[in-house]
């Protein structure tokens, strides 16, 4: 069904169990940014598990989908799917710019313009204090209510609003995978100049999945936004841009399940280490440099290789 | 409803004090293990242990991420935290205190500048201890026109607490009839190099520099007026420095530098008596004003839950925040001071000139005392900060 | 006085000189990261952390062994260096099959070990170090007065810049290594020992870093972050002069501090953003960078 | 309409002051087998890089079946039905041969971007792609990964997905360099096979190949066109014998 | 010629990742000689040539090179030995100028071609000698490839299809090359797709199948032998 794989069928059985039982045995909070990451992450993921390419400005359209997505609900007091939406659209509008410039380009230096288009809009969210609160940032974003009537003040509420955004947002990267559009991505990443003489028009569909991904980053953007209530300067930050490579890594490049099991690592990484204090980035740093140099497939990668599926 | 981590309390008394700080970055030495060392001072001095007490003293380091401090605090406020402190970082501490809200606990912020946590951002849970922008400005601003500096000029790093800083010391300058010749912008960070500030400022002829940054920038501004001689023509102001900076510039650079501190280790004899207890916990770092005041934040808390006397509605924020409130504060680090109704700490600023260094006697000897500005005159009236605790 | 748009005359000639002294740290900085980047395909991105290495190493020689700044500034590039090399044997060279992202990762996680580690030993103010008292003091230029440690750090960059550039480009040595850069195998099969060679390269791409650390020294706020807030100009001076280039990395480190001391007179705001807008306009343009060669 | 498939008039191209190809006349007639030959770096590879606009020309027009085509993109040209394959090999390696040649057929019927729709809706190309990969030879290895195959078996894979477009010019750059002579065989059938209904222009040195094949041959030497006309007349030419051929490569 | 061996070759294994490349390879240069490697596309002679090398991810067996083992030696170890390598891709580096190619080898031992011998044997390079590497045609190219391992006094030459995709003229320019090259004392281990043409310049050849030597046949016995071509090429 749906193009997954038997392995892969299972895992998303499973996976979906578990979201369903988690909040009643761990923290929703915690659960919901998990969610968030891993939709930015999947994003993430398939600009570089399909086209090869690694972007190092996602938090541009993560960042300015949360804005757009908190300021819909904060101050013009629309509702929260609109919100999200709002924020979607927002990053794959700043996607269809950012993408029309960065395609062309290859490896290191698509790299870079990515980096260097990123740090325009963090430019501009340091300098608006008006719309971005600057480095204060939009605080006490308010949960609002689901179409005008159900409110997402109780975590469990936001939590299934939530699960339900994530599970869309994975069905539809895996989709877009394994659709006919899918297919050609892959030959591009196989061999573009094939792909070329072939006929096809290479640069737009790298374009498209640029717009995707930038799409569900803007998405998991606003909804971070309702979860923590807050959106900051970290947000649009290089440091979040990171973040989600080293998510997509950890996770397993490639991997249908690798962008949530990545999320759900860093971020438990961000929670648990935080008691470690002084350590914090020096084991931050010796994990990166462990996951370079033993996991290099990631969990779900090293996972799938020992069993030889495909997930 | 989620599990509902409601607090397994034992039959005593026991606490829980959370220390949020920068642990790892740039802010480390301005709260980081410095600042837990005088949480856990407090907690002996108030006498935890001989009055029944059992206090926890947990630490996070909040990364300079506000989501991570959130969700820090939610654990935290959720494992039964009773008050969390410190948090410097502007961005962090606001976040924090709209979590302290929602769960309604304790909050006292000692690190972050922002006055608008004592602004439109306030809320009963939260104070904000120790100092703030507005506070810096009347002090350093206000008292160096009085001293003969009329013309500033300003090297303001392009972000909100910067631009803060300088709106507000500007003010102060231009009401005691001083004027500002000129003020740049820098990008922050990502500025190591102020070089180019330095001689715009030098030939601006201002008598003042005014510095609206803080940390290595601080650090960084100074040790470069130096190279470029800047300080044999102006006064150096720093609108944020901490003891901690200083003994990072060395006093070859930092000497003659006039800056603002609402305690210094050496200014009496409470002072001396309380870092004299609190150094053997901090080896290598003297504390500066936002590490005392997590003394004095924690020591007032510990004094207000045993005034209470009822646990229960110690464990109320806002009903422990207002009894903190009602009471006077009285500590060797500030020594006798109160909270206003806006959950801002009253104390007095005080302004410092760096010695030079044939002056200093003893180790982190580095300040000698200008001028006092009275708390009531060095923090904004409350009717213009826009508080709604207080409207209300 | 001269104005030129607005703007004294002698103000900017002074922003020139000192868009220079900047640039030289970049070109510095981005000449070991093009070596590294050339011979090993790795960017480096631990090359700011070992910079700021660089920069205690200084002020642990004065600090613990009394050794001032002229023996400080051979002796501290040599232990960065030998640093470099257990690094690269430790660590680096497991990198060298993979993707060139994962040298990123690597790198990246190491930058953060060592500033963690850095942190915790000396906190985050950093400590204090003064230059040598014979460059104290300013320069009259009549347009500005110019400190004389920052002339002696141009000259400094610009005749190792130099020498870096002429033993790459004009020796046997230099040969060797851009041969080993497009074709190591077969230069290997020729008899050279190409691993020794890697590994003696990213030592010498590092030992630059902790020279131009003892350069900043005492010009600078000796901190654990005092690289992290360099390295992304650094790596914006290296993609615009081209992946790899050694003249390319000098000569838009240079040009790079220029225009960037230029937007620190009509508007400092923007001075960091300068060099990506610079950037984006330049891979826009020329996809390989300024002296790159076309992929 | 001409008879010429393809014309192109003073194509010329320039990497950083060094010309690679010069004002060189091209015109390829309907239905032909035309060869390019010439020395190592001749400008043959540049040509075929130019004509198919995987290169901008610096000066110079191209026209493919009388219409310009000088300003397309190289997808552009391939639409248009002109088609070429690399001097090394190209496929899509860790794509089965079917899959290769699916990719193609896909674009030929549409080209699409539907993200939206299930890969199944490729299903329906199976007949048509085993039909193409059993006319090269190939139907034992459909379900085989491309990387996996022979260099020979790759080129005849590659020649499948170019039939796969139904390309009206078909522009082969050594189709059999690098081969056993038992796969050269192949290939020269393969071509012989195919060329019905169609043109192709080839690069190739191998003389047996290109005397047994081409209708028709033009030289190429140091960018520019050095003779033209069929093999009996070329091999005769002094220039030519002195710029590629050599003296004695009869017994080559 | 000398009957001593030059190079003797048994059992080599080779293996890229996971797929096994050489069966157990058997071979022998002796001193003076020239001998092919002739196969099919794939039948594993490049890597035969890399694996003495030390050129491939895993290798096993032995390669004594002149009394000395190398199966676990290091490439350069091989290099400085005396063993000259010419790969398939020709591998001239487009960063260096022709004369930096040629002078990039380290000279190994004694009796090496001169540079004013080399450029007498290839006037092109003497002339091009400032151009970059990749600048010169395919044919020039070439020769730089098989020039710059002469002048290191490397006694046995591996030559990888020295001809492969090379203009006629250039074929035979290499040929008579070749010729002088052995005519100077070099020992060649050739590599060839190009039946002809190795015919006219071998002493022996040995017949490659799926990574193992299926036949060896004199030069002189080609004729004679042409049913085992036959079957083993298609020739
Ligand atoms: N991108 C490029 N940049 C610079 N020079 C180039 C480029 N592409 C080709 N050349 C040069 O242009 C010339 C012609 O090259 P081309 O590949 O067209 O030759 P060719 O006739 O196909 O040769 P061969 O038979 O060896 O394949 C060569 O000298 C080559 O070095
Ligand atoms: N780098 C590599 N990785 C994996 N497999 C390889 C690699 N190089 C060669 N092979 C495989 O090893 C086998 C032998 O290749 P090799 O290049 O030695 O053949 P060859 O006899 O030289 O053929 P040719 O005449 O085509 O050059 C082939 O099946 C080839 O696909
Ligand atoms: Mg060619
Ligand atoms: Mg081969």
């Amino acid at each position: 069904m749906l193009g997954f794989t038997r392995a892969q069928s299972a895992g998303f059985v499973l996976m979906v169990a578990i979201l369903l039982a988690a909040p009643f045995v761990a923290y929703p909070i915690f659960l919901m940014q998990v969610m968030c990451y891993a939709l930015f992450a999947m994003g993430a993921n398939l600009l570089m598990g399909y086209i090869g390419l690694l972007s190092l400005g996602q938090a541009a359209f993560f960042g300015m989908g949360g804005y757009v997505g908190g300021y819909a609900v904060q101050s013009l007091h629309l509702t929260p799917e609109l919100g999200v939406v709002l924020g979607g659209l927002t990053g794959a509008a700043i996607g269809v710019v950012f993408g029309w410039l960065a395609i062309r380009r290859q490896t290191i230096y698509f790299a870079m313009i990515t980096l260097a288009l990123a740090q325009f809009v963090n430019f501009f969210a340091v300098q608006d204090t008006g719309f971005t609160g600057g480095e204060n940032g939009m605080q006490n974003i308010p949960r609002g209510k689901l179409f005008g009537m159900v409110a997402l003040g109780p975590d469990l509420h936001l939590y299934a609003f939530t699960l339900v955004i994530f599970l869309a947002g994975f069905l539809f990267a895996h989709r877009v995978i394994h659709s006919p559009f899918g297919q050609v991505v892959k030959a591009i990443r196989e061999n573009e100049s094939r792909a070329i003489s072939l006929g096809y028009k290479v640069d737009q569909y790298k374009w498209i999945i640029f717009i995707i991904a930038a799409f569900l980053a803007g998405i998991a953007g606003a909804l971070n936004a309702l979860v923590t209530k807050i959106v900051t300067l970290t947000d649009v930050g290089n440091v979040t841009s990171a973040i989600v490579v080293l998510m997509v890594l950890v996770g397993g490049i490639g991997t249908v399940f690798g962008p949530l099991i990545g999320a759900a690592i860093v971020i438990a990484m961000q929670y648990y280490l935080a008691s470690f204090s002084d350590w914090v980035t020096v084991i931050q740093g010796v994990i990166f440099i462990a996951c370079v140099l033993l996991f290099r497939r990631g969990v779900v990668g090293e996972f799938a290789a020992k069993l030889k599926l495909s997930l | 409803a989620s599990f509902p981590l409601t607090r397994a309390r034992a039959a005593g008394k026991s606490l829980k004090i959370a220390v949020i700080s920068d642990f790892s970055g740039p802010y480390r030495d301005d709260g980081g293990p410095t600042s837990v060392a005088c949480v856990k001072q407090a907690v002996a001095d108030f006498g935890a242990k001989q009055k029944g007490y059992d206090v926890t003293v947990l630490k996070g380091d909040h990364q300079n991420k506000p989501d991570v401090g959130v969700g820090l605090a939610r654990q935290f406020y959720d494992q039964g935290v009773d008050l969390v402190i410190d948090v410097p970082n502007t961005a962090v501490a606001l976040a924090i205190q709209g979590v302290a809200h929602d769960k309604n606990r304790a909050f006292i912020d000692s690190g972050a500048a922002g006055s608008s946590l004592t602004g439109k951002f306030c809320n009963a849970q939260s104070i904000h201890w120790t100092y703030d922008t507005y506070m810096l400005a009347q002090s350093t601003g206000g008292a160096m026109v009085k001293a003969g500096g009329k013309t500033w000029f300003f090297i303001t790093a392009n972000y909100a607490f910067g631009h803060l800083l300088h709106d507000q010391t500007a003010a102060v300058v231009k009401q005691h009839g001083g004027k500002v010749l000129g003020n740049v912008n820098y990008p922050f960070p990502q500025t190591t190099d102020f070089s180019s500030f330095l001689i715009q400022a030098q030939s601006s002829g201002a008598q003042v520099l005014g510095l609206a940054n803080a940390g290595a920038d601080t650090v960084n501004s100074v040790k470069q007026a130096h190279q470029f001689g800047l300080n044999k023509k102006m006064k150096i102001a720093g609108l944020l420095v901490f003891l901690n900076d200083v003994h990072g510039m060395g006093l070859e650079i930092a000497q003659d530098l006039i800056l603002t501190e609402s305690f210094y280790w050496n200014l009496n004899d409470r002072t001396r008596a309380f870092t004299k207890r609190v150094l053997p916990r901090t080896p290598n770092n003297y504390p500066s004003m936002g590490q005392a005041g997590c003394y004095s934040g924690t020591l007032h808390f510990l004094k207000t839950v045993h005034e209470m006397n009822n646990m229960k509605a110690a464990a109320n924020g806002a009903e422990l925040v207002a009894a903190m409130k009602k009471m006077p504060t009285d500590d060797d680090a500030f020594g006798k001071a109160y909270i206003r109704a806006d959950g801002r700490f009253m104390c007095d600023a005080f302004l410092f000139r760096v010695k030079k260094p044939g002056e200093s006697k003893i180790p982190w000897d580095y300040y000698t005392l200008l001028e006092t500005t009275p708390a009531a005159k060095a923090f904004m009236p409350m009717a213009i900060e826009g508080c709604p605790l207080v409207k209300a | 006085m001269m104005m030129i748009f607005g703007k004294p005359a002698p103000l900017l000639f002074g922003q020139l000189l000192l868009g220079i002294i900047n640039g030289s740290f970049y070109a510095m900085l981005s000449l070991g990261l093009a070596i590294i980047f050339g011979l090993l395909r790795v960017i480096n991105f631990a090359h700011g952390a070992l910079f700021m290495v660089g920069a205690f190493v200084t002020w642990g020689l004065l600090h613990y062994l009394g050794i001032d700044y002229w023996v400080a500034l051979f002796a501290a590039p040599l232990i960065v260096g030998a640093f470099g090399l257990l690094l690269e044997r430790g660590l680096i060279r497991f990198t060298y099959k993979l993707d060139i992202l994962y040298g990123l990762l690597l790198t990246f996680g190491l930058a953060l070990v060592l500033e963690g580690l850095f942190t915790n030993g000396f906190g985050s103010s950093g400590v204090s170090y003064n230059g040598p008292d014979i460059l104290s003091g300013t320069l009259d230029l009549g347009f500005m007065f110019l400190p004389v440690y920052r002339g002696f750090v141009i000259v400094a960059a610009a005749l190792v810049c130099f020498a870096v550039w002429f033993t790459i480009e004009r020796t046997r040595l230099g040969a060797l290594l851009r041969a080993a850069t497009e074709n190591p195998s077969l230069v290997q099969a020729f008899g050279v020992n190409v691993p020794r060679l890697v590994a003696l390269t990213f030592a010498g791409g590092v030992a630059l870093a902790g020279f131009a650390g003892v350069l900043a020294a005492p010009l600078y706020s000796v901190n654990p972050n005092m690289g992290s807030d360099l390295i992304n100009t650094v790596f914006a001076v290296v993609v615009i002069g081209g992946m790899g280039s050694i003249g390319g990395a000098i000569l838009t480190g240079f040009g790079l501090g220029v225009i960037q001391g230029f937007t620190e007179v009509f508007y400092p705001p923007a001075s960091s953003v300068v060099v990506f807008a610079v950037m984006a306009i330049v891979l826009l343009a020329r996809p390989a960078g300024l002296f790159g060669k076309a992929a | 309409m001409s008879d010429y498939v393809l014309e192109a008039q003073g194509l010329s191209k320039g990497f950083r002051g060094f010309m690679a190809v010069q004002g060189v006349d091209l015109n390829v007639e309907n239905g032909s087998i035309h060869a390019l030959i010439g020395p190592n770096g001749a400008g043959k590879t540049t040509c075929f890089n130019l004509l198919t606009k995987f290169l901008q020309p610096s000066a110079g027009r191209i026209a493919f079946e009388g219409q310009d085509i000088t300003q397309l993109s190289p997808a552009g040209v391939a639409r248009r039905g002109m088609v070429r394959s690399f001097q090394i090999s190209a496929v899509f390696g860790h794509m089965t041969a079917l899959e290769n040649v699916r990719i193609a057929l896909a674009r030929a019927r549409g080209g699409n971007f539907d993200f939206w729709r299930g890969e199944r809706v490729l299903i329906r190309f199976n007949d048509r792609a085993l039909a193409l990969l059993d006319d090269v030879g190939l139907s034992d290895s459909a379900g085989v990964p491309a990387v996996a195959l022979s260099y020979g078996r790759k080129r005849a894979l590659e020649i499948a997905t170019t039939l796969a477009l139904e390309p009206r010019l078909m522009l082969l750059d050594e189709p059999t360099a690098g081969m056993t002579e038992a796969d050269v065989g192949r290939i020269v059938a393969l071509i012989r096979k195919i060329r019905a209904g169609r043109t192709i222009l080839m690069v190739e040195h191998n003389l047996s190949v290109v005397s047994g094949l081409s209708d028709r041959i033009t030289v190429l030497a140091r960018g520019r066109v050095l003779a033209e006309g069929d093999y009996a007349s070329v091999s005769a030419n002094e220039a030519v014998v002195t710029a590629y051929l050599g003296t004695d490569h009869q017994d080559v | 010629m000398s009957d001593a061996s030059m190079l003797n070759v048994r059992g080599l294994n080779a293996w890229y990742d996971e797929s096994h490349v050489l069966h157990g390879m058997d071979f022998e240069v002796r001193e003076g000689e020239c001998v092919t490697l002739l196969g099919r596309n794939g039948a594993g002679k490049s890597t035969t040539l890399k694996a003495i090398m030390g050129l491939v991810p895993k290798r096993a067996g032995s390669v004594m090179f002149r009394g000395r083992e190398l199966i676990a030696a290091r490439p350069d170890v091989a290099g400085r030995a005396g063993i000259g390598f010419c790969p398939e891709d020709r591998g001239i580096f487009a960063g260096l100028s022709v004369e930096e190619n040629l002078m990039l080898p380290p000279v190994v031992a004694p009796g090496g071609m001169s540079v004013a011998d080399i450029h007498t044997l290839f006037p092109n390079l003497a002339e091009r000698a400032k151009s970059a590497g990749t600048k010169l045609s395919g044919g020039e190219q070439q020769m730089l490839a098989i020039a710059r391992i002469l002048r290191t006094g490397a006694k046995l030459l591996l030559l990888d299809e020295p001809t492969e995709g090379l203009a006629p003229v250039i074929v035979q320019q290499i040929g008579r090359m070749i010729g002088e090259i052995k005519r100077r004392g070099f020992t060649v281990l050739l590599v060839e797709q190009n039946f002809h043409f190795a015919s006219r310049m071998a002493d022996r050849h040995y017949l490659v199948e799926h990574g193992q030597v299926v036949d060896m046949i004199p030069n002189h016995e080609l004729p004679t032998r042409a049913d085992s071509l036959h079957r083993r090429l298609g020739i």
